[in-house]
């Protein structure tokens, strides 16, 4: 499946002379797929907790085109975007929104599911600009996607070309009343159409150098 | 001293005012902070919304035993040194655990968490993990030194490793605190201070972007929420050590508040002035400019 | 019953005629008449031996001629003459067997050579006429020029023509010298000359002395036998070098006491100039014999000194003298005919031993016996010798002695490391008639050790229970190695049971450690399979030593412990894959220690015997340990020094560190911790005993207590620093065995109650996790075949048992709460309120988080991070690897909620000689002065905080999905190979960039230069000896003329 | 008279030394060392002659009785019979030597038998 030579399965010899089989997309990474987690037993309690996770809007400091730059104004005294509880986080893990900002080239389309599937559940994208609702200016490129959605399960457009801050700002309103009313379960639906997203994922990534899902 | 039960309930009253003074009092100077980048910053329960959230979050991962028990020494460190110190002079109800050793136990438990959540990082298998954390060790190897040495100069002063008596030799007025019988002790221990409150400018080890936060990379979820718990309680019991020894203690919550509160405003308004240091920087800033104020404290004292 | 000594010169000659009227073919009858006569020979000296060992009795003059002196030669048959003939002819009787094959193709005239050679030999011990002795002198150079043409060296005839060349001049004096010296006496009989007194013929006397001290071949004037030395037949340099040099030193003696007192300073020059001299130039050789040739050199030189020095040893003359004689007698020829089984002449070559143990024994013992260690002869007499010279204050001449052995011991343990740990691609043949003489050379040697311990007057090494036990394993080679584990574990614990109550608290806990704790370790020793030859003997000599150690109560029990731990250990460590120059290094280092401590002992046994209230007339050069508490100033200082140095040899202070990691890292995974755990503590031992019974000391106003704590000050801070930077994980743990003796040491200097309480903390505690810790990194290194720590990684999950102990280890080692390492924090800082000094504690302050540094360091790389491919299929380490480190877990935990069970009457143990400062021990809480401590409630409350904690974590992440190595978020990206994703090399650059000038390795450059000026000097030494005999001759001429100035001078 | 015969004893000594170290050829080397013994010889009966007495031997000139007084010393004189034994023999050996040298190395150079050094 793959051509990278450290992915490859190879023969080591261990200390003690024993020689056996690596794997690397076994051994290195997990292979579950990941499933749909139900939210708390009792609606009150996941009630809470949405309301909770509205408040706290932790997004994936990870600029993946050019709308990147709309989003550096809003730590700026100007829009000063903490006051509403979003805060921005080096890394996947901590995060829980993932602004898809503009034009995903099939390179870092690799890289936004990679760090999209290291979050967890629950866990929002919102697509920012017009290539990402229709590829945009770029709707005949030969290197970029199309529709996010078919890649990523999207929560939320904020359409513009660019959007300003102000926008994104309402966007983040908008988003956080999605998830209060309980309907951003694009993880679940992530997980649920598993398969499909991954046979979209892999018509236009061709050099498909990782585990199915990358926990 | 000695152990009854009524400690436990009292134990878990002290914890439950210390996580709620944390988490306000971190967001208040998380606040301050962003005034004087003249924004409004974070909403005052911030926190509050970001550990439940925390916590309910529906996944997690984990890389295994160390992985999963990081957070718990963490926590279990910074819950620990708060209870093994008697947080308000004089009262009974909060001097908790203090029974069980002196200055030396809250000075070494400190290091209980930090092994523990070193461990935790390192299992995770995440090479910025172990850069973080062994940028910490080295720093906080160098800033030690002078906090040690203030100690070991206020405890020759006070003749006691005492905390309570230590505190009672300061009480009766400012001028009996530490800060003014001992002026150049605590100049040393308050710039060791400095370089173990993880603010600029000796923050590297959790340089975000370049190793992603450092040691807590590969944290999240109810991992994440244990150790936000910590930075609400940790803080605050490490100042508390500090105005213990050197700001006449604290005879009530309310005095408490206030002292803890002012220290930790000393850092953050250092912090929001300096640009970061690199480690070997801050080494031998400590190494120049904090050691000799301590090799000095204890000469003189 | 004993027969005529005239016989033994009789039948020598008679034999060598008899050869000569045989037929020219039958060689084979002429080689049974040689043995034959020389078997004769040395079994009427032997019953000579016998008769005056046993009765007693005074020496015998033998008149030829009917009679007596002047107008007859007369021979004197005494205790020494029959002990040297015996050694003569035995040594003859061997070289005959040795050089068998080469004497059977020679033909008879050869075995008439020899026989003549013996004959002379003996001739020159038994006789008492001057001229009667140049007669022997001459036939011997005859006999020596026909016996080294035996050789299938070419080159040895061109030696044997410069031999011939000396001897001429030589024998040109002597004669000149006789003649005036009987013109001046009218007589020829020594003992006559002795009674009239040298006075009237001095010049002449210098004559005779000269050209019979030459035949010592000493320096500079010995070109000459260095060749014949490298050139001759292996059997014969043997019979040249033991039986030749010993007859001329008592030929010597014989002259010396014509010249009286006033010529004995002049043997004592030549001696202790030979003596150094020859063991410098032996330095830099790497031809097996020649070296040998300089040890004989630098050995002759050594006994001259003692019979310069027969003045002060009075009694003793003949113990000391006669016991370095028969050492090296004995030593050298074994270790010659040893050199008859090497087929090449390098050091190196000598690996090929390694086929034959035994063989090796045999070496062992001949190195052994030359370096002067126990049981053997030679260290008895240098205890003597060097007790009486501290006695009479002659110091410097103490000091060169000892220099001089320490340089002799270092070339031959490093020839012992060559043919241990190098590789050799010669065979070894062993026909009996030439193992024979090798294992005669064996067993005489050890049976001189123990004629010498009887003699010695104190206890005889070869009697003491723990050593037997140690040399029985000797015995058991052929046993399989599980079975000798389970001896050494039933004997160490059988001894602890035995002998535990003896003990005071202080050194109960030694004693613990020393057989308990070794017998832990010993439990770890059953993975190895086979038989493992030479392991047992090593180890058990250790252990035997360490516990004789504690036994000791004089001050010679004490120094032979301290011999034995430390030859034991050496053999221990030299069994490691690499550890061949840092097994000599370790060596050299302790046995200088070793003589530091002997020379402290030295000197107060002096001053404490003036001090002796019975008023005690002969010096008894031994003592008891504590009256060293007696001793007054000026001399208790120094002694304090030299102890303190010594002991601090072994605990590795800064500065005599330099043999540790290397020492500890490469030994084996089972030797690791005894050496680091167990054997390290002696030192501390010796130090607990100096400081109970000297107390502070002040030399030229500076404290040397006060210098001690600075030494353990630093060298807890480099000793740390140093491990911070190390990629290999043993000797990361080798320099944090460096650092924590530093806080040992400091601990102890601190000389207040919970100083040494806190000292006393680190022996068990550094015990406890060292061990532990050396195991779990030996079993991992065992199981991933490397050391370092970046090429390993991710093991947690493979061997979680040896993950623990490392984890438990380096809590407790970290000293974080609730360990028993806080314990030991808690009592420093308690301690360090009483002190006096507070500067050295920033150094202390410092080492302590940078102990934090390696410690994660240690776990990190090893067990964390990344798992490399070959690693996968790793299995957990040894069950008995494993095993003891769950002990010590156990131990740890134990120790950290109680350590009032062996604390407590060590506290009160101390109280007795520091009374201030004591714990109080009520309850479960510890109280000081100052403060207090609970470990029971510690752990109670760390326990229950922590499993709430961790079961509200189990309730909320209760389905957290198990991920694998490269499920990390790796900025979008992922991880390209384990190998680049671990992070483990230069693991703490930024503080190499901080803090690096001060781990520069000034220290092992220091020790660098001097061994390197140690080998130029050595090496431009040997230029002297450029080959050419005319040369040699100009040596021999120069010699005599420096002699003679000085004498002047005198 | 003896000062003489001692005093050319000790200048034939000294000849020979300086010839033993002067030359390098192992034969004339042999030869300084006989001149070296015959001097050294030389002084041994010199050291034992007594003015005015005649050799001791006893026979028809001299009786047994009066030896004492009448013949020198016989003591050097048997020591210097053992010494020219003796040095007879170790010349024996010494050109033995030097043969065997020539055979095997071609030379009687003492110079250049250096092969063994250091």
């Amino acid at each position: 499946m793959t051509t990278k030579p450290e992915l490859m399965k190879r023969m080591v010899k261990g200390p003690d002379g024993l020689e056996f089989e690596v794997d690397p997309l076994r051994d290195y990474y997990c292979e579950a797929p990941p499933t749909v987690m139900p939210g708390a037993y009792i609606q009150i309690v996941e009630d809470f907790f949405n309301w909770a996770r509205s408040k706290s809007l932790w997004i994936l400091g990870f600029g993946t085109g050019c709308g990147a730059i709309e989003m550096r104004p809003l730590m700026t005294p100007r829009f000063d975007a903490y006051r509403f509880g979003v805060a921005w986080r080096p890394t996947p893990r901590q995060a829980n929104l993932f602004i898809i900002s503009g034009y995903l080239s099939t390179k870092t389309l690799k890289r936004a599911i990679r760090a999209y599937e290291q979050m967890q559940n629950p866990k929002y994208v919102i697509g920012l600009g017009s290539c990402t609702i229709n590829g945009g200016m770029y709707w005949d490129s030969y290197n970029t996607i199309k529709k996010l959605d078919e890649y990523l399960p999207v929560d939320l457009y904020i359409a513009g070309c660019m959007p300003r801050p102000e926008a994104l700002l309402a966007g983040f309103e908008e988003m956080k009343k999605i998830i209060r009313t309980g309907k951003a379960e694009g993880a679940n639906q992530y997980a649920e159409n598993f398969a499909w997203y991954k046979a979209n994922q892999k018509r236009v990534i061709h050099d498909w150098d990782m585990p199915d899902y990358n926990w | 001293m000695d152990f009854d039960w009524m400690k436990i309930p009292y134990a878990f009253l002290t914890v439950f005012i210390v996580v709620n003074y944390g988490f306000l009092m971190g967001a208040l100077i998380q606040k301050i902070g962003a005034r004087a980048g003249r924004r409004h910053g974070i909403p005052i329960w911030q926190y509050y919304l970001d550990v439940i959230k925390n916590y309910g979050l529906r996944t997690s991962i984990t890389h295994g035993v160390m992985f999963y028990l990081g957070p718990v020494f963490r926590l279990s460190g910074g819950v620990g040194l708060l209870l093994f110190m008697p947080v308000i002079y004089g009262s009974y109800m909060f001097s908790n655990f203090s029974f069980a050793g002196d200055l030396i136990l809250a000075l070494y438990f400190v290091f209980f968490g930090t092994l523990g959540m070193a461990l935790g990082a390192g299992e995770s298998g995440h090479p910025h993990a172990a850069i973080g954390v062994t940028r910490g060790l080295q720093q906080v190897s160098m800033a030690e030194l002078p906090f040690a040495m203030a100690v070991f100069s206020v405890a020759l002063q006070y003749q006691t490793l005492s905390i309570t008596e230590i505190v009672a030799a300061q009480q009766g007025g400012m001028m009996n605190w530490t800060l003014f019988t001992n002026p150049i002790a605590v100049a040393a221990a308050m710039l060791a201070f400095l370089g173990s409150m993880m603010r600029p400018p000796f923050d590297v080890f959790i340089a975000p972007q370049e190793i992603p936060i450092g040691p807590p990379t590969e944290y999240h979820s109810s991992y994440l929420a244990l150790m936000q718990t910590n930075r609400a309680i940790f803080p605050v019991a490490k100042i508390v050590i500090y105005m213990n020894l050197f700001f006449g203690g604290a005879g009530s919550w309310p005095e408490l508040f206030v002292k803890v509160f002012f220290l930790y405003l000393f850092s953050a308004f250092v912090g929001v002035c300096f640009p970061r240091f690199r480690v070997e920087q801050s080494i031998r800033f400590f190494l120049v400019w904090a050691v000799p104020l301590g090799v000095l404290s204890i000469m003189v004292v | 019953m004993v027969i005529n000594a005239l016989h033994i010169l009789a039948t020598g000659l008679g034999a060598a005629f008899l050869t000569g009227l045989l037929d020219e073919k039958r060689n084979g009858l002429a080689f049974m008449i040689t043995l034959g006569a020389l078997a004769f020979m040395s079994a009427v000296s032997a019953g000579w031996l016998v008769l005056f060992a046993a009765t007693g009795a005074h020496p015998m003059d033998i008149q030829t001629a009917g009679t007596p002196p002047p107008f007859a030669i007369a021979l004197r048959m005494g205790l020494a003459e029959a002990a040297l003939l015996t050694l003569i002819n035995l040594a003859g009787l061997f070289a005959a067997m040795h050089m068998g094959e080469t004497l059977l193709a020679r033909g008879r005239r050869a075995m008439a050579v020899l026989l003549v050679m013996v004959m002379a030999l003996c001739g020159l011990v038994l006789t008492r006429d001057l001229f009667n002795l140049f007669v022997f002198f001459e036939l011997i150079v005859i006999a020596t020029g026909g016996l080294v043409l035996l050789s299938d060296d070419e080159r040895a005839v061109s030696a044997g023509f410069k031999y011939l060349i000396v001897s001429q001049f030589i024998s040109v004096l002597l004669l000149v010298g006789i003649v005036f010296g009987y013109h001046a006496t009218g007589t020829l009989n020594i003992d006559g000359m002795a009674e009239q007194g040298s006075g009237a013929f001095a010049l002449a006397f210098f004559l005779i002395l000269i050209a019979v001290a030459a035949e010592l071949k000493p320096f500079p004037a010995n070109g000459w036998a260095l060749d014949i030395y490298e050139s001759a037949h292996p059997g014969f340099a043997a019979l040249f070098s033991a039986a030749a040099a010993s007859a001329a030193l008592f030929a010597f003696d014989k002259v010396l006491a014509i010249g009286g007192a006033e010529w004995l300073p002049v043997a004592t020059g030549i001696g202790i100039v030979s003596f150094v001299a020859g063991n410098l130039l032996a330095l830099p050789q790497t031809n097996d014999r020649r070296l040998l040739g300089y040890s004989s050199i630098a050995q002759s030189g050594l006994i001259l000194v003692a019979i310069g020095q027969q003045d002060i040893l009075g009694e003793h003359y003949l113990f000391i003298a006669g016991g370095l004689l028969l050492s090296h007698a004995v030593a050298k020829a074994g270790l010659y005919w040893l050199s008859g089984f090497v087929a090449g002449r390098e050091l190196t070559d000598w690996a090929a031993l390694r086929q034959r143990p035994l063989l090796v024994l045999a070496f062992v013992t001949g190195i052994a016996m030359l370096s002067g260690l126990p049981p053997f002869p030679g260290f008895y007499a240098k205890w003597e010798l060097v007790h009486l010279l501290a006695n009479e204050g002659r110091l410097a001449l103490l000091g060169w002695i000892l220099f001089g052995a320490l340089v002799e011991a270092g070339y031959l343990f490093r020839w012992f490391g060559y043919a241990i740990k190098r590789e050799s691609a010669h065979t070894i043949d062993c026909p009996p008639d030439r193992v024979i003489p090798v294992i005669a050379a064996l067993l005489a040697g050890w049976a001189l050790g123990f004629a010498w311990g009887e003699l010695s007057g104190r206890s005889n090494l070869l009697l003491v229970l723990p050593l037997l036990f140690a040399l029985a394993f000797l015995l058991l080679e052929w046993a399989p190695a599980w079975l000798k584990n389970t001896l050494a574990i039933g004997g160490l614990s059988l001894y602890f049971l035995q002998t535990w109550q003896d003990y005071d608290p202080l050194r109960l806990i030694f004693l613990v450690i020393f057989t308990l704790g070794g017998a832990i370790i010993f439990l770890a020793s059953f993975h190895a399979h086979g038989r493992r030859i030479g392991f047992y003997p090593s180890a058990m000599t250790m252990f035997a030593g360490m516990v004789l150690l504690l036994q000791a109560t004089d001050s010679f029990g004490f120094f032979a412990a301290w011999e034995l731990l430390t030859i034991g250990s050496y053999f221990l460590i030299l069994r490691g894959k690499e550890s061949e120059p840092h097994a000599l290094s370790y060596i050299v280092f302790s046995l200088g220690g070793a003589f530091l401590i002997l020379a402290g002992f030295a000197i107060a046994a002096a001053s404490v015997v003036t001090l002796a209230p019975s008023g005690a007339v002969s010096p008894a050069p031994t003592f008891e340990i504590a009256s060293l508490a007696t001793l007054a100033q000026p001399v208790a200082p120094w002694v304090f020094l030299l102890l303190a140095i010594g002991f601090m040899t072994k605990t590795a202070a800064i500065g005599l560190h330099i043999w540790l990691p290397g020492a500890h890292a490469e030994a084996e995974t089972d030797v690791s911790p005894m050496v680091s755990g167990v054997l390290l503590k002696a030192g501390l031992y010796g130090l607990f005993v100096l400081l109970m019974s000297m107390g502070r000391q002040s030399l030229y106003g500076v404290d040397l207590v006060n210098l001690m704590l600075w030494i353990g000050a630093i060298t807890a801070l480099l000793g740390n620093l140093m491990a911070i930077f190390q990629e290999d994980a043993k000797r990361l743990l080798a320099y944090s065995s460096i650092g924590q003796m530093g806080y040992a040491l400091f601990g102890l200097a601190l000389m207040n109650h919970l100083g040494w309480l806190m000292a006393l903390m680190f022996v068990i505690n550094h015990y406890v996790y060292k061990s532990m810790l050396f195991l779990s990194v030996g079993g991992v290194a065992k199981r991933t075949g490397t050391r370092a720590m970046y090429q390993m990684g991710g093991l947690i999950t493979l061997m979680p048992l040896s993950f623990i102990a490392t984890l438990v280890g380096i809590i407790a080692m970290s000293g974080v709460p609730p360990l028993s390492g806080f314990g030991g924090r808690w009592i420093f800082y308690n301690a360090i309120m009483d002190a006096d000094t507070r500067l050295p504690m920033v150094l202390i302050f410092l080492s302590g988080p940078i102990a934090f540094l390696y410690l994660f360091r240690l776990i990190h790389t090893i067990f964390l991070g990344q798992l490399k491919d070959e690693h996968r299929r790793l299995k957990e380490a040894p069950l008995s690897i494993v095993l003891p480190q769950m002990i010590y877990v156990a131990i740890l935990i134990g120790v950290a909620i109680f350590p009032g069970l062996i604390l407590r009457r060590v506290d009160a143990y101390i109280s007795q000689f520091l009374p201030d400062g004591a714990l109080n021990w009520e309850g479960l809480t510890i109280t000081s002065q100052y403060g207090w401590w609970n470990p029971v409630a510690i752990m109670i409350v760390v326990a229950c905080i922590f499993l709430l904690i961790f079961g509200w974590l189990l309730f909320v992440n209760r389905k957290a999905q198990k991920v694998k190595q490269f499920n990390i978020v790796f900025s979008a990206e992922r991880p390209y190979r384990p190998e680049t994703t671990h992070f483990a090399w230069n693991f703490f650059a930024p503080y190499k960039k901080a803090m690096g000038f001060l781990v520069q390795p000034f220290v092992t450059r220091f020790w660098g230069a001097i061994t390197d000026l140690l080998h130029t000097a050595g090496d431009l030494g040997r230029r002297l000896y450029n080959g050419n005999g005319q040369i040699y001759a100009f040596h021999f001429l120069i010699f005599v003329v420096v002699v003679f100035v000085s004498q002047l001078g005198m | 008279m003896v000062h003489v015969v001692m005093a050319t004893g000790f200048l034939l000594i000294l000849i020979g030394f300086y010839g033993a170290l002067t030359h390098r050829n192992l034969l004339r080397m042999i030869v300084a060392f006989t001149v070296a013994d015959t001097g050294v010889n030389v002084v041994i009966v010199s050291v034992g002659h007594m003015r005015g007495r005649s050799a001791p031997i006893l026979d028809r000139a001299v009786a047994a009785a009066d030896a004492v007084q009448r013949i020198i010393d016989p003591v050097p004189q048997a020591l210097v019979l053992t010494a020219i034994v003796i040095g007879v023999g170790v010349t024996a050996l010494m050109l033995a030597y030097a043969w065997r040298i020539y055979r095997q190395h071609r030379t009687l150079d003492i110079a250049r038998l250096t092969a063994l050094k250091g």
